[in-house]
């Protein structure tokens, strides 16, 4: 009923062209945000306690595998590249954030930050090689090539995480306007306005660029490379376009994973090869090649077993830790072939239907 | 309203020559020292039954496959060995026998990606989607507006080309390919799969096209009214050689070609 | 200079100083090529027949063999007689259910998706078995119960080449029960009814249904087929560590094993095993060293990797021309 | 687009946050979280502890009502041996006032090593963790006695040397290192290095990927063509009982193969079946069901059904540790009642009670722990103790006890340590100097 678009007349290209023509969807990404930048902040000051835990718990690894999740739709929702490597592209994003932090530790972290993209960004690009002759599942392997090589790396060059004797990274303490933004005394809230702003800035250039040329012709390497090849795209330059643009992604989300939701220290083994499925399965569920899709998923493979644990916990049911991880195991399993089965482009694609449906409410059609 | 690279060819000009090409795949020969040329401005068929080499020939034109002999001269320039996108930067679009569109993407978006050499903006512009690329975008959205109203396809602008009916999808195709704004047009099989009234609005398309935007075309078809009715030569080609060349009533007293498509032993 | 004699020269000076290690290293190779080979196989029947990229073969393996040990155990302790007969049948009766269920579940309700929805399709049913086969069975890892299913055990040591060459008699059953599994699948598909449908559906869906045969069928008994072989696998592997989820991540060796052999070719899932098997192990064991070893765990990709480069379509797959 | 959706996870999440820290009320109960792993690639290794560390705490409830008559409230998480886990568990259990944390595992103890100064809970990482964690003053809120992986490392050249007769015979001798190549597997690295060059030996390494560890087979190929005289063994779940396979495999006197006490589980040693038979594993407690403290837990925790473990299990080498582990959070715990006066005791007060810990062979009497463990003493400066290990062997069917208490070489584990300790605090700029006061053992 409210959610009409009727009488809502584009005179320019340029509104037409929105990401959100819809005037309804506008409003409620304001509203979103407002949620999300004041209101979620607020609530957290009112009450510490269930606040902080909702930030650390919750928004803060949520926005960040989100952001995990964009970078690998990049290339395999949207270029159709599939690969098995992200947890390792995340790692090298980290690791190269500890690097520039610990070299240059008067730069504000949060320059490291999205640098260490750059890096990541770098290594994709070269794994991204092979891609020019081979294809499909056998691309897989490649990624699985740097996965292994890459985390074998993190383990084996000391200077990586300079000769520590944990042979970890031990993140420091770094400020952003004279407030902890890392380390143990950087309080949730602090991490969570980095993380978001770093979020939502990317959410917006990857969305600019998924809708623009580039991301068409991405698109149209994905659809049918030969076409897009007389469309003048050159496959090659295009997919290691997306390789590098998804790794940068992937590293600057792993560089914050480490830096602003562990905070603390973070030993390689948290950029295995489970970290990429991890991540792979959120896009599954949650759409290939959409955006919102990316958030979805996030939403529902990371969140979800937070609130079945929790609904376990809280039911009193004599149900033990491990059977309930059991449990969620099979569950994220059975929910991925039954979304794949209902709906095979994932939850963003329910969410339009859904909509569609609110549109015409309440006629059938 | 066009700006082609080979305007210094006239009409009536050779645009596109062909010689001796030969192709073959392991053992299978496919093309066999076959010349023809396009001239600039005119509609171009190449017909023969099946398996004769058409659209082998049409993928030798656009650099999917290099011949194995023979060179190919376009706008005036010879090429040994070319990449496809190459040849679209050079001018020639294409449209396929099994319609290649991008299938996870809309009418318009497949259109705009016909604009893809055109567009200039660089990564950073594209990242940020104001100023300069916007202005881009807008500015090519206007030109694929026209295409959209010329092929009359308004109602399914924003619909997954996957969804369309076949008949639609061929007419999307065109579309994009009329978004590169090409010099020489590679149509393959225009109206294959189509009833009468729709190879009626192709027919009228292709025209229009060759008359509004002075579009080179070459097309492959089988409905040979049709071809008899647009094109201005003919090229026939029967087990990878050619076997006639020429206006419509020359070919069609040809008898060579009439052998060809009665099945006439050898 | 020094590096280039420490790549080139050095490690095949050792290998003519010790040949006996040599001979062990390659034995060693083969024999984890083979079981490579085996997960790689399982693989091949599914895609060969239904197209599927199946990604739970390796988790199939564990939990075949999980079941297996599982079983046996809950039998001993209650005083079943021949346990591990019993338990053997009764794998392969819960292999059978396990193929039927995701006929029914996961591939009927996919049938005519693109590959790569079948391939998360897979991808989910890994968590599925997975958390099942901890759910049931517990997470504590099993002893194989080699001995109890009549598989030999001790070593062959044969004093040759002036040292020790040792093979392991498991080791060798491996080798034998895999060569008996690909001649008899060899049989199955050149010589029975049904082998011939799945050739049938191999080369052509719309065919082999125009001449009669249920698809369903069809991918029934293929997964079933690759759940054997799963087992026996399972079983084999088990026998090497022990029984436990964490050999999801060995399974995954059998990605470049693919990638040699190629998608559709059962002799070359074996080569291809056996490449991947002997490259990492000589690699390893020769090369290893100058890195400061522990270079296994990428080896077998980048070699696949290498190999791909140059033949795209894989050591026996078939040239691929691009039609338009 | 996104946003209704959002904002829908979000109010769930808001609702949910609420109503998860049920807070345990401070009054009544003690709350003891135990971060534990039944699932998993480590699953085998994480089961036997989580519940020997369980049921000894249940037990306690069960018998004597708890510590100081207060019940404990004992609460396990969920980690999967996985540090994403690891931080959900962790804030997890922060709003419900723990009195102190055992994250058993090295990455999660990483993780929290800089955040239990913070949020005031002590943090317990028995034997594992970060060896440098032992120095108080750098690490006040951070204990990991007994020993740490390099008083180990130390004690498993003693005994090499004793076999050998004499630390001057380990001149020239080859020693491997077999570890996981993981932070955890490469600690004992830098203690065996200086050994080397101290006594002369050479020390060859192995590192076995987390992605291998049961395929180690070029490996003992390595191995062969090296002939170390003594291998030590830094593994962990699925690497162990096969690094026992392949070393019966290609005959490696199985008495020359030492592990660590995280590599001494039952399962790892029955993989390697007769052929195990001498395997050798450090330990800090003994194995076994025969000791009071097993049976009581048998009576009350066990036989009435409230235990997830399987009866025969009970007694076996790593249930015994998880019991060891909660026997000293409990001491502490008791300690701290004894220093505040208080029964409801806080995190910081059983800081204070680990910190001037002591257990003396009475105090084991007492507790049904004679011969079970050795006396454990700990100091402010000190948070280890450096505290006696033994070598235990396996006869094919239980591990017995296979040499003497050893005392570790303290004079060469404490100045790495320190030095260690001091390099941690240098590189994390900031580092919060020791403020906590000291109090006297009690």
């Amino acid at each position: 009923m409210f959610y009409r678009e009727t009488g809502q007349y584009k005179t320019t290209y340029a509104a037409d062209m929105a990401v959100f023509p819809i005037l309804q969807d506008r409003i409620a990404l304001g509203l979103m945000l407002l949620a999300v930048a004041v209101g979620v902040p607020l609530f957290a000051m009112l009450f510490p306690a269930t606040g902080n835990y909702f930030l650390q718990v919750i928004m803060i690894p949520f926005l960040i595998f989100a952001l995990a999740a964009i970078g690998l739709n990049i290339l395999t929702g949207y270029t159709g590249l599939m690969s098995l490597g992200s947890g390792a592209f995340m790692g090298v994003g980290a690791f190269a954030c500890y690097k520039l932090t610990t070299i240059f530790p008067d730069v504000p972290i949060v320059i490291w930050v999205v640098v260490s993209g750059v890096f990541s960004c770098l290594v994709g690009v070269l794994f991204g090689l092979p891609s020019l002759r081979i294809k499909g599942f056998y691309l897989a392997v490649a990624t699985l090539a740097a996965q292994f090589f890459l985390q074998w790396c993190f383990v084996r060059i000391p200077w990586l995480f300079n000769y520590n004797a944990s042979g970890a990274i031990e993140v420091p303490e770094r400020t952003l306007f004279g407030l902890a933004v890392t380390g143990a005394n950087a309080t949730p809230l602090a991490r969570y306005f980095v993380v978001l702003a770093v979020v939502a800035g990317m959410t917006w250039v990857a969305s600019n660029l998924i809708h623009g040329r580039i991301g068409r012709s991405w698109m149209a390497v994905r659809d049918m490379d030969i076409a897009a090849q007389l469309m003048g795209i050159q496959l090659l330059p295009a997919k290691l376009l997306a390789f590098a643009v998804s790794s940068f992604y992937c590293g600057v989300a792993g560089a914050m994973m480490v830096f602003f939701w562990y905070a603390t220290g973070a030993e390689p083994e948290v950029f295995s090869i489970r970290q990429s499925f991890f991540v792979l399965s959120m896009i599954i569920i949650g759409g290939l090649g959409s955006l919102v899709g990316s958030f979805f998923g996030a939403a529902l493979i990371y969140i979800m077993p937070i609130v079945l644990g929790a609904i376990a916990n809280w039911s009193g049911a004599p149900i033990s830790a491990a059977t309930i991880e059991h449990l969620r195991v099979m569950l994220t399993g059975a929910l991925i072939i039954f979304f794949l089965i209902v709906e095979p482009h994932g939850l963003a694609r329910l969410w339009q239907i859904a909509k569609q449906k609110l549109r015409i409410w309440p006629f059938p059609y | 309203m066009t700006h082609h690279r080979s305007d210094d060819i006239a009409p009536g000009d050779i645009l596109l020559a062909v010689e001796n090409v030969s192709l073959a795949f392991g053992g299978v020969k496919a093309i066999t020292e076959v010349s023809f040329d396009i001239r600039k401005g005119e509609i171009r068929a190449i017909i023969g039954p099946n398996g004769a080499g058409k659209t082998s020939m049409l993928n030798v034109i656009n650099g999917f496959y290099n011949p194995n002999e023979g060179r190919i001269t376009f706008a005036g320039r010879t090429r040994p060995r070319m990449k496809p996108y190459e040849a679209a930067s050079q001018g020639i679009a294409r449209t396929f026998q099994n319609v290649a569109l991008f299938k996870g993407m809309s009418t318009l978006d497949n259109i705009m990606a016909g604009r893809t050499l055109k567009m200039r903006r660089n990564f950073f512009w594209q990242a940020l989607r104001h100023g300069p690329a916007l202005d881009e975008e807008i500015e090519h959205r206007k030109f694929c507006e026209e295409i959209i109203d010329f092929l009359e396809i308004e109602h399914i602008r924003k619909t997954p080309v996957g969804k369309l009916p076949y008949g639609l999808q061929k007419r999307v195709e065109l579309g994009r390919a009329l978004a590169m704004e090409p010099t020489l047009l590679l149509l393959d099989e225009p109206m294959a799969g189509m009833n009468l009234e729709e190879k009626e609005d192709m027919s009228r398309f292709v025209i229009d096209v060759n008359n509004h935007y002075g579009t080179t075309i070459a097309l492959i078809e089988h409905d040979i009214g049709v071809v008899m009715d647009l094109s201005d030569r003919i090229v026939v080609l029967e087990y990878g050689r050619k076997i006639a060349d020429g206006t419509p009533a020359e070919v069609k007293s040809d008898q060579k070609v009439i052998d060809a498509y009665l099945g006439v032993a050898h | 200079m020094d590096i280039l004699y420490k790549i080139f020269i050095d490690p095949f000076m050792q290998m003519g100083a010790a040949p006996d290690l040599l001979v062990q290293a390659l034995w060693e190779g083969l024999v984890g090529g083979v079981l490579y080979a085996l997960i790689a196989l399982g693989f091949v029947l599914i895609f060969k027949a239904s197209g599927v990229f199946n990604f739970a073969q390796g988790i199939m393996m564990v939990f075949a063999a999980l079941t297996l040990v599982g079983l046996y155990e809950w039998m001993a302790r209650h005083g079943v007689p021949a346990p591990a007969a019993i338990a053997l049948v009764l794998t392969i009766g819960v292999m059978y259910v396990l193929a039927v269920s995701i006929e029914k579940f996961v591939l009927r309700p996919l049938v005519n998706q693109p590959d790569i929805i079948l391939f998360m399709a897979t991808f989910g049913l890994t968590f599925v078995l997975v958390g099942l086969g901890e759910l049931i069975f517990g997470g504590e890892p099993k002893q194989m119960i080699t001995e109890q299913l009549w598989l030999p055990k001790g070593s062959i040591d044969m004093k040759i080449l002036g040292g020790l060459v040792s093979l392991q008699k498991i080791d060798i059953a491996a080798a034998v029960i895999a060569s008996a599994m690909v001649a008899g699948l060899a049989v199955f598909f050149q010589s029975t009814r049904i082998g011939r449908a799945l050739r049938a559906v191999a080369d052509d869906h719309q065919a082999a249904l125009s001449v009669g045969i249920s698809l369903n069928q069809i991918w029934v008994i293929v997964w079933f087929t690759a759940g054997i072989v799963a087992l026996a696998t399972g079983i084999m592997w088990g026998a090497r560590s022990d029984v436990s989820f964490a050999l999801e991540i060995i399974a995954l060796k059998a990605l470049p094993v693919l990638i040699l052999g190629g998608f559709t070719s059962i002799p070359g899932a074996i080569v291809g095993g056996l490449i991947i098997g002997v490259g990492e192990k000589l690699g390893e064991f020769y090369w290893g060293p100058l890195l400061g070893g522990g270079i296994e765990s990428w080896l077998a990709y980048f070699i696949a990797l290498a190999f791909l480069l140059f033949r795209p379509q894989g050591l026996f797959g078939e040239k691929i021309i691009e039609r338009i | 687009m996104k946003i209704r959706t959002l904002a829908l996870a979000t109010a769930a999440g808001v609702a949910l946050a609420t109503a998860l820290p049920v807070a345990a009320s401070a009054q009544d109960a003690i709350y003891v979280p135990l971060f534990t792993y039944r699932t998993g690639a480590f699953a085998g290794s994480g089961i036997p502890i989580a519940n020997g560390m369980s049921d000894y705490l249940n037990m306690l409830n069960e018998r004597d009502g708890g510590i100081g008559g207060v019940k404990l409230l004992i609460e396990e998480c969920e980690t999967g041996y996985d540090t994403k886990k690891g931080v959900e568990c962790y804030e997890q259990v922060k709003g419900k006032n723990p009195v102190i944390t055992s994250p058993y595992s090295t990455g999660i103890t990483l993780q929290l090593i800089p955040k239990a100064a913070v949020d005031k809970i002590p943090m317990l990482s028995m034997a594992y963790g970060l060896s440098a964690s032992a120095d108080g003053n750098i690490f006040p809120w951070i204990f990991n006695p007994p020993a740490t992986y390099w008083d180990g490392a130390s004690v498993f050249i003693k005994h090499v040397a004793d076999k050998e007769g004499g630390l001057d015979k380990l001149k020239g001798k080859k020693i491997g290192l077999i570890h996981l190549d993981a932070p955890f597997g490469k600690e004992p690295i830098t203690l065996l290095e200086k050994l080397a060059k101290d006594y002369g030996f050479e020390l060859k390494l192995y590192p076995v990927a987390a992605a291998e560890m049961q395929n180690q087979s070029a490996l003992w190929l390595g191995v062969r063509r090296d002939r170390p005289d003594w291998i030590y063994l830094q593994g962990w779940g699925a690497m162990n009982p096969t690094a026992v396979k392949e070393a019966a495999k290609v005959n490696f006197p199985m008495e020359k193969l030492v592990g660590v006490w995280w590599a001494g589980g039952d399962d790892d040693a029955r993989a390697g079946a007769d052929q195990a038979k001498g395997y050798k594993s450090l330990s800090f407690h003994a194995a076994g069901a025969e000791f009071p403290v097993i049976k009581d837990i048998q009576k009350f925790v066990v036989e009435k059904g409230k235990s997830q473990v399987d009866k025969a299990k009970v007694g076996e080498n790593l249930y015994n540790r998880g019991v060891y582990n909660s026997m000293l959070i409990a001491e502490a715990i008791r300690n701290a009642q004894k220093i505040t006066g208080k029964k409801a005791v806080t995190g910081e007060d059983v800081r204070r009670g680990m910190e001037s810990l002591e257990i003396s062979e009475a105090r084991l009497k007492e507790l049904g722990m004679e011969g079970f463990a050795a006396p454990v003493k700990i100091s402010c400066s000190d948070h280890n103790g450096h505290h006696k290990v033994y070598v235990a062997s396996w006869d094919g069917q239980k591990w017995t006890k296979g040499s003497d208490w050893m005392e570790p070489m303290k004079d060469k584990v404490r100045p790495l340590l320190e030095e260690a300790a001091k390099d941690y605090a240098d590189k994390n700029a900031g580092w919060p100097k020791r403020t906590e006061a000291c109090d006297k053992a009690s």
